[in-house]
């Protein structure tokens, strides 16, 4: 295992060091594993808080700021955080107006949030919850956990970050997320395995002419592996599989989203290759995203999101925003 | 089961756990994310700081300061599974100085029914269910022949149930995610409930 | 080779066709192969332009925009564009009060960037020229083709783009330019090596326990192998050997900068390594950037960049941008 | 040296780059950037290009055409310094319809003259010069014997020349950077030029 790191064990509370010195417009408290704006929440603002497992970067400390997130609880690398340091963030994220929580769908963030939700109420704190699942990789069913949340928390975090930051009241906040939700879908694909450092080695054998189609953001394998294609096939691929689950048309919103070690002149090349899928359906891309915004370690591959947006979600996407990994506005 | 013995218990299973750790991270990496092992070694861990810190002085407690722990330190989906578990068999032996093979049998059933509720799994979806099932009824049907034959029995049957899952498709988890490629894989909360069943049996026999 | 791709030999094109459909408000001449902004040029501003081999992105396109780069010339993977092309982006971006040319110091990029100022000048297009050259893993001397220009790239650029976007004349926006470029050095780190697609196979081979020290931008092996270490080890060395060159004091602004590949959680473990380090020499950390600002397409690994910048300097770094990859202010 | 003949030349060196790319390439790799075959190959083949499009009525003007094409097409280092270099050649030759060893001679010394104007580069400083400069010597030194003779012995020099770079330590030009390390590999430029050569021998003894 090759990585720029001390020990395994320290790569979040380091990094976690690493991101207060080069945020002072960020709060960190290394003691509850929480990132929240410098200022402390803003008073009767409704606050927005997600977390999950780090090794995700930026999500979703990169995103607290502005316009987005109050505060983030990040977990050990893959692994979901803890009710107290859940708690903690909401208390962060507090302005007496209640609490979002974004939380993607993981059994073990499901349960850990449900918990913190628990105390928060004993706390007096109102939480409203929406859980993220917009992974089509997955078929929402009995026999599975459910729809991952992957690409579609970006987008609900700018967005309900947005509206709460014009004074919109928890209600609403939580309905526009959810709304974000179920207007979003994403797909991944994986050219490369990653590492969790704790773990040492690769999460799984790959071979230099394959590739994992439909993964999630964890290092898992995904529901089929297939041969390594053309960046032309494998994004209308993704595509496809979008289009078939959610049939697209309109404006919409895209991600092409870098996975962790996959350069950026290759997600350019992608990017290419999805505008011209999407052109080809006569979809109207109204706003993109290309870059890496939530990753899987030092994975390379990409995921695809895409959300069928109305004029007053566009808006709140163009509202200002300032945080480390998204900014526009201000 | 006087509240040494279910010391002890804690302790045993935390020592498992470290022993077994890299073979649990292996197989969820298999078919999950690769944390189980870090994640409960990082649990239990706590939970055994917990418990030297502030000794409970009830079995019941000792359950309950255990689950503490688990929750607060584990992560995941193990951390509020396991927690429940053991907080709900805590419970369940209220404040008995010393729990009799019936109490210990009511407390896992117990603990079974926390992680069914929070998880709402079922035999067969290839989870930590799979193991604490076939455990729970084997301690009952053993539990007339004395604590000693209960967990033993119950032991075993855990082991038995956690190789069950390797032909399972998952349904539950992570796992789930996989489909069909999740099938010929042992379950790694399986393999960790295991662990739990053979500690018992292991202070049980020693005491 | 595993890429995101479709041909080696389309990398270029099709990436700047991925750019274009990402970045309405840029503008890309396909046939020369230039990114400007897509106002066009700003008439009585000096115009500012760069370019260099592609492979480094976001540089220098993705920083092509207000307050930074009016025009970029990408040129093949690694390989300098010709001069016609930069003659092309100097047009795209000559406002009537000339051009700043910003070249990193190797022979090809300085050849053809001449010779496309001669040309220009025939156009009767005034051009100033700024080589920078901040790497101290080269000794400036008549042993080598002097310092490699890397790091500094990204802060002339964004400081001179302030200066002429203040309506700053072309002598004045030069003389900041080869201020920061004086003011500032850089030290990189690979961990691996990377893959130039129509090579198709690693610019060289490097043990599972060895770094190379003293990289460039171009995947060429450093001046030295070293063991893999911790971060703390591998960011110290690239301080030392920066600080025996330019001994730091005051006010400095750094970037943590990645190579490609590697994860911004590990950036962040070895910013956190840079931040102690700096506070360890009594050094004060005035701004700061983390992330890929100037990569080796998949390779992984760190730069360190360091500028000791007076207040003016500073003055213009924290003035609004809005590029594709670096934005603030507006 | 008449036209076709010129002509003939830039066609076969653009064959032999082609044919020797990858090496050129894997050269450039250790210890330069990797891209030298690529450049090389994309700007001969543009170079031939501009020969079928508008054929030149001289030898002189199809270099001058070549190192035009040479220019716009390569980028690098080498599309310059190659491009000033067939323009100088080109440009040395005058209008002569068919040019004579001596003249020809006069050429490959401009050509010389134009890399190091551009890249100050020196005899042992492990560049195309080290290939180029013995090339031009052996060729004026064998002048006399005839054209034939003299390519031969110029393209038998550039080959020497090019394995002499060999333990050479880089002071121009991308492998400088390495230092000691640049020591112990063949530069890819001379290897060009040595391809250079080589395929004006080959043209020459044909016609
Ligand atoms: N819904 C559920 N019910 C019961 N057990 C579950 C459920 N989901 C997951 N598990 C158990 O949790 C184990 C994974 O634990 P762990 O790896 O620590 O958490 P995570 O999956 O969040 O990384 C699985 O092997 C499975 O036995
Ligand atoms: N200053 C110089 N003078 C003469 N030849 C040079 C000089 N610098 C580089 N070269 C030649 O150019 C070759 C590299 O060409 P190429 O790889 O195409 O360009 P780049 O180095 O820009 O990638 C070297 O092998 C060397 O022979
Ligand atoms: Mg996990
Ligand atoms: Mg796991
Ligand atoms: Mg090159
Ligand atoms: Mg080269």
């Amino acid at each position: 295992m090759k990585k720029l790191i001390n020990a395994p064990a320290d790569v979040v509370a380091e990094a976690l060091v690493g991101m207060a010195a080069a945020h002072p417009e960020l709060a960190v408290d290394h003691e509850n594993r929480v990132i929240s704006r410098a200022g402390g929440p803003t008073p009767g603002k409704v606050g927005v808080v997600s977390g999950g497992g780090s090794g995700h970067e930026p999500l979703h400390g990169g995103f607290v700021g502005y316009g987005m997130l109050d505060a983030a609880a990040p977990g050990e690398v893959f692994t979901s955080p803890v009710p107290d340091q859940i708690l903690a963030a909401t208390s962060a994220a507090n302005g007496g107006a209640g609490v979002l929580h974004l939380v993607k769908n993981y059994t073990g963030d499901v349960l850990n949030f449900r918990m913190a939700a628990e105390l928060a109420e004993d706390d007096d704190i109102e939480v409203a919850t929406v859980v993220i699942n917009d992974d089509v990789a997955v078929e929402d069913s009995t026999y599975t956990a459910g729809r991952r949340g992957v690409g579609a928390t970006v987008f609900a975090e700018k967005i309900a970050g947005a509206a709460a930051e014009q004074g919109t009241d928890l209600a609403s906040v939580a309905r526009v997320a959810s709304d974000v939700n179920d207007r979003t879908r994403s797909f991944g694909v994986a050219l490369t395995p990653c590492t969790v450092p704790t773990a040492g080695q690769p999460g799984f054998e790959l071979g230099a002419d394959e590739v994992e189609l439909g993964i999630g953001i964890h290092g898992e394998p995904g529901r089929t592996r297939g041969k390594l294609a053309p960046a032309r096939e494998l994004v209308a691929h993704a595509l496809d599989a979008i289009h078939a689950d959610m049939p697209l048309s309109g404006n919409v919103v895209v991600m092409l989203n870098g996975m962790g070690a996959t350069p950026l002149v290759e997600l350019y090349v992608a990017y290419s290759e999805l505008a011209s899928w999407l052109d080809g359906h006569g979809v109207t891309v109204a706003r993109s995203l290309v870059g890496n915004y939530i990753t899987s370690l030092d994975m390379a591959g990409f995921s695809v999101t895409v959300g069928m947006f109305p004029e007053e979600l566009l808006e709140l996407w163009d509202a200002p925003v300032q945080t480390p990994a998204l900014r526009w506005g201000r | 089961m006087n509240v040494e013995l279910c010391r002890a218990w804690m302790v045993r299973f935390a020592e498992l756990i470290d022993a077994d750790a890299g073979r649990l991270t292996a197989l969820d990496a298999a078919i999950g994310d690769g944390d189980h092992g870090v994640n409960m070694q990082r649990g239990m861990r706590a939970a055994v700081a917990a418990l030297d810190e502030s000794p409970p002085e009830t079995p019941g407690r000792v359950l309950i300061a255990t689950g503490r722990a688990l929750v607060a330190k584990t992560g995941g989906a193990a951390g509020p599974l396991y927690g429940t578990a053991f907080r709900r068999a805590g419970k369940a032996l209220a404040d008995t100085e010393s729990a009799s093979a019936a109490e210990l049998g009511a407390a896992l059933v117990a603990m079974l029914g926390g992680i069914q509720e929070l998880g709402q799994a079922a035999v067969g979806d290839k989870t930590m269910v799979d193991a604490l099932t076939p455990a729970v009824s084997a301690f009952e049907a053993a539990a007339g022949d004395g604590l000693g034959a209960a967990v033993e029995a119950a032991a075993r049957a855990a082991a038995e149930g956690t190789a069950g899952t390797v032909p399972l498709q998952a349904r539950k988890g992570r796992a789930s995610y996989l489909g069909e490629r999740s099938i010929g894989h042992e379950d790694p909360g399986a393999a960790s409930t295991a662990l739990l069943l053979r500690a018992l049996a292991e202070v049980t026999a020693a005491s």
